[in-house]
């Protein structure tokens, strides 16, 4: 028994040998990919990671890579766990990995001071910190295409459309932890300026399954709208509570992460009416993932269930990855290169185009809004849009709405140089 | 200082008087939510009144039997055929951990086999993860004909609100645990049960060897997981972080004693609707979100002055 | 009945000295059940007492009175010339009281001289960051108390045991570790509960030896509980005989064997 | 194999008492410090990535170690089981977060041990119920320390400066010049600043369980009515042991946060941490400090190992892996459990007897 | 301070090494103790204080110059004290057997008229005590060990520690007295009478004087390099003259490290933890641990019993010319390295063997493949040939010069010559003075020009020069047709066998050998246990057809060894049997030193002698016993003769 153990372990050590210090082959684009397909956010982690991996393997398949390089993706189990987090990156980076997603505010956290040093940039699109929209102080990080912050603004935006904000209440329920506290100094902020009542709801990260407190208190403090910044299972349970106050679906907007078709499919019909923003294309009707479904999940190669391509948090892992591609091609373009490195990816990060042509030619017309790589402006200013579930599916039932930049902008910068203001070591870093 | 004694002595009482619907649906759901509680530890009841093990893989149960019975339905089995085959997998389940783990660990301090479980969790969680996948999923609640809609009482003027789905569960954990008694009372194996529990010796002399009470006790343990897993998954779908929540089976327990399952439906009532009523009107002085921590630490107030528990004898040290 | 007020000269010739502990009037109760009833006896300096009664009489009760761990609903303990208030047992071994138990309670976890160098805790005194150096003072006082359990070891005979973890060890040697522990306190009054039960005749005289050997070498007063009552007759100087929780007699071996009511209660039920 | 026993005899105590009292085991363990101390900080480990090998095993195992340890002290030595190790470690972690906050120029390695402090009275806290309550009971106690500390982490926003990331981020540090927080810190500094405290403290540990400290402790685990009797006082025991473990835990999390992790969220505290911690104890044997190098060592490196080796012998999933390893964890735990309750450390110990008189088998 | 090399002074007296010692070694350890589970050590200066005192001691309770003073005891330091301190103050050490029965002791009490015993503890106070009616010259008792005396009458006892004290409190006219008493002490003063227990009679009272000791001592220390650095283990009675000659004498004059073991029960661990560079022990001893060796690799798994075999195969071929400093091939040589590691030295290490420089080995002949063993691991064992009556050394081996089959080359200042009859006679400066009392004897053993005949037959190698033993002179008789008789020499060659415990050859005045054997309950044991033979006693094992078949061929592989010899041809053994019981020296039929009493044996199981002669093929007999209680019995058994088959080869010759 001992002995066949040790036999394994050696053999296993061997192994690892010989695949970390394989030399990265010539015109190779290795993306390292952090996910989570295991923990208690799961529901959420596996459709990203299928769309991800799902448009790169695509571009492969279809183009043989991008500008003639091959993408090599290597999946590195998180379970949306920090210390794996560090774990993964620290398995990969070594292999010439070109960006990190860490699909985890947490994970970004230690990201975001190693990035300069490793000179490997961090796109966390939609999550982790804030304050790294702002490109003079966090070079190396990328927020695009919008932040928390700017999000919220929009939100806080569609309801003043829709019936206007002034004098109303606005309950505000949230994971409890970095991510769900994020926006509040912006609520705290837009409150008295823009005249509305603010009432918070935390949910606690363990408890997010037992919220009937938490909806009590609603049904106690009875706020005109609720904006929801959930995770994971808390949404679906979230929704759940709603219905059973009879709260009003159509007055209940989730963020980008708390309204996925995760989230709703297990309500269903309760959840009719339930709004939810979004900054990236829903449904197939895209040729793009047309081919995604052709090359690759056809081919048996994606770990998507065929049903989830097209879903929210499916695409919205694609988006991640077009980025990725784009910033890719942007920087092989600019270096001549095929075969790029960290920095020259940090280089086509701030550098690509994104517009509705682009997206046109990638397959992917009206899926998203512009964007355009900036050396300044890493947040992208990226507007949301609104969709609301209609008991089966998400229907888009908004233009994108521009966040309020002349707002968000400062409260990013006072954070940025918060941020740096006890990292000596970060004084002198702008970007370009 | 008058603001402190306010807020914490006369405000919340104020608030319930002023809106007594509210009150009464707080205390609605504080009752649903202990009678999960209470669920759940039910379960850490009977195995520890017949095996003196503190089965931490209780949590992880409730969620493990959920998933078995969503993921079988997932494959196209009936939902009646999924329950059954459920329940053969709990005992499967039992027996295994009676032949694996149990059995092997005969003799051994508490601790060791406390800390079994806690192994046993893992595997659970891990095998758990293996077969159904990470994801959420959603309770086939309308197959098993559990009512979903709610009733709505207007009382002056006021409204409580009843989700069918809570007096389900009310209903079903009663009919369990009045099952339970029949069973412990009325039948052989229930009473050799109970011998178990006193004497180990005795029970040998009701036929039953120590080892078949062994898969009896985990297989009711699972029932009852699956029961609470069913009820708890139709409130709030079936995931994984269902099992941080089962422990607060614990704090219930201590309350309620590790051996009396009447102390496990009244701890669990205590801790559901004390920590509803504190989270709801005292919880906004320290900012709300108490609940994940509010139980444990009654529970450890609570222990300091009556370590046995409730419904626990006093315990007489001998030398 | 010999005059205790002023010690009196056993039958070997020792001298024992005045009244060391005496036990007033003592009654026990737990819940409703009564352990004991109104015994009073004393324990003089120098003495082997031994308390003997048939199972249930409430011997271990009463030693556990003694030792302080169990507080009698009334009567009084008196120590040293003073009542013994209520208090914890970690203060009664620091009044110099040491015992043994019937179902040996060693640390399993240790060794023969890790248990018995437990004896010495409450005499080692140095704080606890020459503890964590282990340097200096610390270890001087480690190694001070450590030559003392060698000497207890030597003298107890259980050297080749040294190190051995005292779980392994036969019941024999383990009441012998026990003993060993007790004498490590250096107490002024030995309690030992049963400390021949379950030995064989061989055991048993090693046993009595020791005993004797202690009381002779260290002047340690002992008072033991016991069930067979013929192992009491040669070693003690005094024995209180106990039924039911009742104090059916106390003198000395002759005089108790002589006793009718302990022949009735005690030797004709037993034998 | 290696024991030359024959002509080492002690004439006094102080050489028995001796933490290596057999000259092999000196040698021994004079080839591992030389190993962690002169070979990995510049080679990292044999066939591995350096990096990797440093920032992803060694850093952690060698901060582990000390959670383990401390750990150890509690449950394998106290035996008063222990579900709030996360937290403490958390408790350390802010505590240093706010110290350097406190105090910018003050020595890191200062304010980590004077961190260590302020967790070891959080514990000593929180062990108060010890004294009236036992067993599995303790573990509710341990568990709403547990509960309640994740609770403070995230509702007192002073712990984290008002950031609004939610998280403590670390300060670049010196000392002596060299870089030991902070992203720029070289992996051979960081490894060595810890490793440091690592040796400091495992002395430390051993000093205070070969002792009259540590005997109190293990008396109480044993037979805590006899220990009583003996003249322990129960209290002031077990608080010292709630104490000293919270010490050792708070050092730890400090260093995970500051040399290793970089930035934290409560999620690096939660409960689940505290498993992973209790099963480095459980594997590597309760009541050994070897054990817990081993145990922490093992608990760690395993997973990724299984990882590893899944994704490059069999091409299996990592999240299979993932999945396969919690189970193989799991049923390892069981699996110790049954055949050899004191874990790896016993084990070695048999090894190690067997080496002491090879040729023969007893 | 001088260390690292031996004395090489001679001063007349052991007192004056003691103080020499205490100067040029000082603080050097001279004697450890295992007591409370640690080496106590003495240094020097601290034993020449210790013994100074309890000389005062001893003065001050009236011993006189030319007092014998008994000591009985274990090895202790306190009781080499006491011999040094005797002797300081003019008196002669008469050191007893500590697990003699009190008439033994008594016999020798009263032989030497000790006025004083030193005794060890309780038992051998106890002892003494029941015998002292008989013994009107005793008048005071000394003990070390006060355990269980305190209640004793001290009248006329006294603990060693008070006298000790007693001592340091002596007046300046007892010093002087001291001083003036150890002045006197030169070569011809008596330094010790030790008793030889014989293998017949009453036991001879030695007297040897400190020329005898110093001397010798000082010449073998010279011959082995012996240096103030050596550890030595005491396990040996200290009545025996090796034990004298090694931890005293040797002791004193070179200043070895003198350790003594805890217990007579912790001996082998207490040699493994010291790990002596100089050691001795007899024939049996190693014996004992090559047998121990062998049965603890067989409890070992295939792979370890396969790498011993291995090894040990090599050693066997390379590891005797490796330590005789003969070139061997660089691959042996490598090979004996890895060995060395794997096998050898934890071997070594796990006899306590590991740091033996010179280790010896006399008394008896050693079995050469005991003898090999130990020399192929590396270990430097020799043999010597020696007596009580030759303060030990006659011949000892050189290095390099060291074989199983002889006895060495006559040691320093020592002549060594053959009788007419084939008895060994020697001459040295460690010949004895006289028997005590016994005028008699004395002039039977040495003759006026100072030749000690040393009652054993031997021959000179030609070419070498070294001694080879045949037997006991006495012991070498005829058969009934005039051929050589040498009982021992077969006996030794059956005892080779492992299986084979002891052995009694009778033929003298007969025509042909037979032969009683004795199994090794262990090694016989173990065999049974392999080969799945049941037994409930040693004395249905020692009958099992299986064991005779056995011991027959190993009593047969004997006769085909002594058939080359053409002298000794005729000693084959025609016939023998299996022993029902152990010999034993509580039942007189061995020596306390183990050595076989044929003559009693021959007389106590007589009926067996005839059968072995009468051509029976089995016969009934009933033995008296003595159970270790000192309770007598009797067992019966019928015993199965064998005949076992004879090598005539050469026999032809030894009939010419």
């Amino acid at each position: 028994m001992l002995k066949k153990l040790i036999t394994g372990a050696l053999t296993a050590a061997v192994a690892i040998t010989a695949s970390i210090n394989a030399a990265q082959a010539e015109d190779e684009l290795f993306i390292p990919m952090l996910s989570y397909r295991t923990g208690p956010f799961a529901g959420g982690g596996i459709p990203f990671a299928n769309g991800f991996h799902d448009y790169l393997e695509m571009l492969n398949a279809r183009d043989g890579g991008i500008g003639g390089a091959k993408v090599v993706l290597e999946e590195c189990e998180t379970a949306y766990n920090a210390q794996k987090g560090v774990e993964c990156y620290e398995a990969t980076k070594g292999k010439g990995a070109l960006v990190y997603n860490p699909l985890s505010t947490g994970i970004t956290l230690q990201l975001i001071p190693k990035a300069p040093v490793d000179e490997i940039p961090v796109l966390s699109m939609g999550y982790g910190l804030s304050a790294a929209g702002v490109g003079e102080t966090f070079p190396w990080t990328f927020t695009y295409p919008t932040s928390y912050w700017s999000q919220m603004s929009s939100i806080l935006k569609y309801i003043d459309q829709n019936g206007g904000l002034k004098g109303k209440k606005i309950g505000f329920i949230y994971l409890d932890a970095g991510y769900g506290r994020e926006p509040i100094p912006l609520l705290e902020q837009l409150a008295p300026e823009m005249g509305f009542e603010l009432a918070m709801f935390p949910v606690a990260g363990k408890e997010m399954q037992a919220q009937s407190a938490q909806w009590l208190n609603v049904r106690k403090e009875r706020p005109d709208w609720m904006i929801m910044w959930g995770w994971g299972a808390m949404n679906a349970t979230a929704i759940k509570e709603a219905a059973k106050i009879r709260f009003p679906m159509d007055r209940f907007i989730g963020n980008w992460w708390s309204s996925a078709h995760a989230d709703l499919v297990p309500v269903g019909e309760t959840g009719k009416g339930y709004i939810g923003a979004n900054f990236s294309g829903i449904g197939t009707d895209f040729p793009a993932i047309q081919d995604i479904i052709k090359y690759v999940v056809e081919a048996g190669n994606s770990q998507a269930d065929p049903s989830t391509v097209g879903n929210v948090l499916y695409n919205r892992g694609v988006y991640n990855a077009v980025i990725v591609a784009e910033a890719i091609s942007a920087a092989q373009k600019m270096t001549g290169k095929k075969s790029i490195s960290g920095a020259d990816m940090r280089m086509g990060l701030e550098n690509f185009v994104l517009d509705q042509a682009r997206l046109g030619e990638l397959g992917l017309a009206g899926f998203t809004g512009d964007l355009k790589g900036d050396c300044v402006d890493h947040e992208g200013g990226g507007s949301v849009f609104f969709q609301q579930w209609n008991g089966s599916d998400f229907v888009k039932i908004s233009d994108p709405i521009a966040p309020m930049a002349d707002v968000v902008k400062p409260l990013l910068e006072e954070a940025a140089a918060a941020y740096k203001a006890d990292k000596p070591e970060w004084q002198g870093q702008t970007c370009g | 200082m008058s603001g402190i004694f306010y807020d914490v002595l006369a405000d919340p009482f104020l608030q319930m008087w002023q809106m007594p619907d509210f009150f009464i649906q707080v205390l609605w759901e504080g009752f649903v939510s202990g009678i999960l509680y209470a669920l759940i530890a039910l379960g850490f009841v009977l195995i520890f009144k017949a095996s003196g093990i503190f089965n931490f893989a209780q949590g992880i149960m409730v969620v493990f039997s959920g998933l078995t019975l969503v993921g079988l339905h997932a494959l196209g089995v009936p939902a009646f055929v999924a329950l059954i085959i459920t329940l053969g997998v709990m005992y499967v389940l039992a027996y295994l951990v009676e032949r694996l783990v149990l059995r092997n660990l005969v003799n051994q301090p508490d601790i060791i086999l406390f800390m079994a479980t806690i192994g046993l969790t893992n595997i659970l969680i891990g095998g758990g993860q293996w077969i159904f996948g990470g994801e959420t999923k959603s309770m086939i609640t309308a197959e098993l004909m559990i009512p979903t809609g709610s009733s709505v009482w207007e009382p002056g003027g006021g409204i409580v609100i009843f989700q069918h789905i809570d007096i389900a569960a009310a209903l079903i954990a009663a009919m369990l645990i009045v099952g339970l008694a029949l069973f412990f009372s009325k039948t052989k194996v229930g009473r050799a049960l109970r011998a178990v529990a006193d004497d180990h010796q005795a029970s040998l002399s009701v036929g039953i060897s120590l080892n078949q009470i062994w898969v009896i006790t985990w297989f009711a343990a699972g029932i009852v997981a699956l029961v609470a897993g069913i009820m708890w998954g139709a409130r709030s779908d079936v995931s994984f972080s269902l099992q941080i929540i089962a422990l607060k089976a614990l704090p219930v327990l201590v309350l309620g004693g590790f051996t009396s399952v009447p102390g496990a439906i009244v701890g669990g009532l205590i801790i559901g609707i004390g920590e509803k009523l504190f989270e709801i009107y005292w919880g906004p002085l320290f900012g709300s979100g108490v609940e994940g921590w509010f139980a444990y630490v009654i529970a450890l107030v609570f222990l300091l002055f009556r370590p046995q528990g409730l419904f626990g004898e006093k315990i007489i040290e001998r030398v | 009945m010999k005059d205790t007020t002023q010690g009196y000269v056993a039958e070997d010739g020792r001298h024992i000295g005045g009244v060391m502990m005496e036990m007033k009037n003592i009654t026990l109760r737990f819940g409703g059940v009564v352990a004991i009833t109104d015994v009073s006896f004393d324990i003089r300096e120098g003495e082997i007492r031994a308390i003997i009664g048939p199972n249930g009489a409430g011997k271990s009760s009463m030693l556990n009175v003694i030792n302080g761990f169990y507080h009698p609903q009334e009567g009084e303990v008196w120590f040293r010339g003073k009542k013994r208030p209520s208090m914890p047992p970690y203060e009664i071994a620091e009044q110099g009281i040491a015992r043994t138990f019937q179902n040996i309670a060693l640390f399993k976890g240790m060794t023969t001289i890790e248990n018995v160098m437990t004896g010495r805790q409450l005499m080692m005194k140095k704080n606890f960051l020459w503890q964590l150096l282990r340097l200096g003072p610390a270890l001087d006082e480690e190694v001070k108390h450590r030559r003392r359990c060698e000497e207890i070891i030597d003298f107890l005979e259980i050297q080749a045991i040294r190190n051995t973890p005292v779980g392994s060890l036969p019941y024999g040697l383990q009441k012998r570790v026990e003993l060993a522990r007790a004498l490590a306190m250096e107490p002024k009054l030995l309690l030992l509960d049963e400390p021949m039960a379950g030995m064989n005749v061989e055991e048993k005289e090693d046993m009595s030896r020791f005993i004797l050997d202690v009381n002779d070498q260290y002047g340690t007063t002992i008072a033991l509980i016991e069930h067979d009552m013929s192992v009491v007759m040669d070693l003690a100087d005094r024995v209180v005989v106990l039924d039911y929780g009742k104090q059916l007699a106390d003198g000395t071996p002759d005089e108790v064997q002589k006793n009718q009511a302990v022949i009735d209660a005690y030797l004709g039920v037993e034998h | 194999m290696f024991y030359r026993e024959a002509g080492q005899f002690k004439t006094s105590y102080k050489q028995y008492m001796q933490a290596f009292p057999i000259r092999e085991d000196r040698i021994g363990i004079a080839i591992w410090l030389a190993i962690a101390l002169f070979y990995v900080p510049f080679f990292g480990l044999p066939g591995l990535e350096y990096t990797f090998a440093m920032n992803a095993i060694m850093i952690p195992v060698v901060i582990f170690t000390i959670t383990a340890i401390g750990l150890n002290i509690l449950v394998g030595f106290t035996g008063q089981i222990s579900l709030g190790t996360g937290a403490f470690m958390g408790v350390g972690a802010y505590a240093c977060y706010k110290l350097t906050t406190y105090f910018p120029d003050v020595n890191i390695i200062i304010i980590i041990l004077a961190s260590g402090f302020v967790s070891a009275a959080v514990g000593a806290m929180f062990g108060l119920p010890s004294l009236r309550i036992k067993g599995f009971y303790l573990v509710v106690a341990t568990l709403a320390a547990q509960f309640f500390l994740e609770w403070c982490f995230i509702r007192v926003e002073w712990l984290y400066n008002y950031n609004p990331s939610g998280a403590i981020e670390v300060p670049q540090r010196e000392v002596f010049g060299l870089i030991v927080t902070g992203a720029a810190a070289e992996p051979a500094t960081r490894y060595l600043m810890v490793l440091g405290f690592l040796i400091l403290l495992t002395i430390i540990a051993g000093n205070l369980v070969r002792g009259r400290v540590g005997r109190g402790w293990m008396m109480i685990r044993d037979m805590d009515i006899a220990a009583e009797l003996i003249g322990v006082r129960p209290l002031r025991t077990k608080l010292s042991a709630f104490a000293v473990s919270s010490y050792y835990c708070g050092v730890s999390g400090a260093l995970m946060v500051f040399v290793w992790l970089g930035a934290a969220e409560v999620e690096s505290f939660d409960v689940n941490h505290s498993f992973l911690y209790l099963f480095m104890v459980i594997f590597g044997g309760l009541g050994s400090i070897t054990g817990s190098y081993m145990g922490a060592a093992f608990i760690w490196t395993f997973p990724i190992l299984m990882k590893e080796m899944g994704k490059r012998l069999f091409d299996i999933d990592p999240i299979i892996m993932e999945n396969v390893s919690l189970v193989a964890i799991g049923a390892l735990i069981v699996f110790i459990l049954i055949k050899e309750p004191h874990g790896l450390a016993r084990l070695w110990q048999l090894v190690k007897q067997k080496l002491r008189i090879w040729p023969f088998a007893h | 301070m001088e260390t690292g090399k031996y004395a090489d002074i001679a001063l007349q007296s052991i007192p004056a090494y003691l103080r020499h010692n205490a100067k040029r070694l000082g603080d050097a350890p001279a004697f450890r103790e295992k007591e409370f589970g640690v080496w106590q050590t003495w240094t020097w200066s601290q034993v020449e204080k210790i013994v100074t005192d309890f000389a005062l001691g001893l003065m001050d309770i009236g011993v006189k110059e030319g007092d014998f003073v008994a000591i009985i005891g274990r090895n202790r330091p306190a009781l080499y004290w006491s011999m040094m301190s005797v002797q300081m103050v003019g008196a002669v050490p008469v050191p007893l057997y500590q697990d003699a029965v009190a008439e033994e002791m008594g016999y020798v009490l009263g032989h030497c008229g000790a006025r004083f015993v030193i005794a060890d503890d309780q038992e051998q106070v106890d002892k003494v005590l029941e015998i002292q009616g008989n013994l009107p010259d005793l008048q005071q008792m000394i003990y070390i060990d006060p355990r269980g005396l305190r209640k004793y009458d001290h009248s006329k006892l006294h603990h060693f520690k008070s006298m000790q004290e007693t001592g340091s409190l002596a007046s300046e006219e007892a010093k002087a007295e001291l001083e003036r008493r150890i002045a006197e002490l030169n070569f011809d003063t008596v330094c010790v009478m030790l008793y030889t227990s014989g293998t017949t009679g009453r036991p001879k009272g030695v007297v040897l004087s400190n020329r005898n000791i110093v001397i010798s001592s000082l010449n073998s220390c010279k011959f082995d390099n012996l240096t103030d650095k050596e550890e030595i283990l005491s396990y040996l009675p200290i009545a025996w003259v090796g034990d004298f000659i090694f931890s005293f004498g040797q002791a004193a004059v070179v200043g070895l490290r003198v350790n003594c073991p805890e217990s007579r029960e912790t001996v082998s661990a207490d040699l493994r933890e010291i790990g002596p560079s100089y050691y001795f022990a007899p024939p049996r001893i190693f014996e004992a641990m090559l047998t121990a060796v062998v049965l603890r690799i067989e409890d070992t798994g295939a792979f370890k019993q396969r790498l011993y075999k291995y090894f040990m195969d090599h050693a066997s071929k390379v590891g005797g010319p490796l330590l005789d400093g003969k070139s061997v091939g660089f691959w042996d040589r490598l090979k004996y390295r890895l060995g060395e590691f794997f096998i050898y030295a934890p071997l070594k290490n796990t006899l306590g063997l590991s740091r033996v420089r010179v280790g010896y080995t006399a008394g008896e002949a050693i079995g050469p493949e005991i003898f090999d063993f130990f020399r192929s691991l590396g270990i430097n064992l020799k043999q010597l040939y020696g007596q009580t009556e030759a303060s030990v050394f006659i011949t000892v081996q050189p290095d390099g010069e060291v074989r199983s089959d002889t006895v060495g080359i006559p040691a320093p200042d020592t002549e060594v010559r053959i009788g007419e009859n084939g008895e060994v006679y020697y001459r040295s400066p460690g010949a004895f003075v006289e028997y005590y009392k016994n005028p008699e004897s004395t002039a039977e053993t040495k003759d006026g020009e100072g030749w000690v005949a040393t009652g054993d037959a031997g021959f000179i190698e030609e070419g070498t020069g070294h001694l080879r033993i045949i037997d006991r002179a006495k012991d070498v008789g005829k058969l009934s047709n005039g051929a050589m008789f040498a009982p021992k020499y077969v006996e030794n060659k059956l005892k080779f066998f492992p299986n084979i415990l002891e052995a009694v050859v009778f033929g003298a005045g007969r025509d042909h050998c037979v032969a009683f054997i004795n199994i090794d309950l262990n090694a016989v044991g173990n065999w049974a246990e392999r080969n799945n033979i049941a037994y409930s006693s040693y004395q249905e094992l020692s009958g099992h057809p299986k064991v005779l078949d056995m011991v027959q061929e190993h009593v047969e592989t004997v006769n085909r060894s002594v058939a080359e010899d053409a002298m000794l041809a005729g000693c084959q053994i025609h016939r023998f049997l299996v022993l029902h019981k152990e010999l034993d020296a509580d039942d007189g039929e061995m020596t306390r030193t183990r050595k076989v009493r044929r003559k009693i044996i021959g007389e106590k199981f007589g009926d067996l002698v005839s059968a072995l002669y009468d051509g029976s093929q089995q016969i009934y007999t009933e033995t008296e016993v003595t159970y270790e209680d000192g309770r007598k019995g009797k067992i019966t058994a019928t015993l199965e003769i064998r005949d076992a088959a004879l090598a005539n080869a050469n026999s032809a010759l030894a009939a010419e």
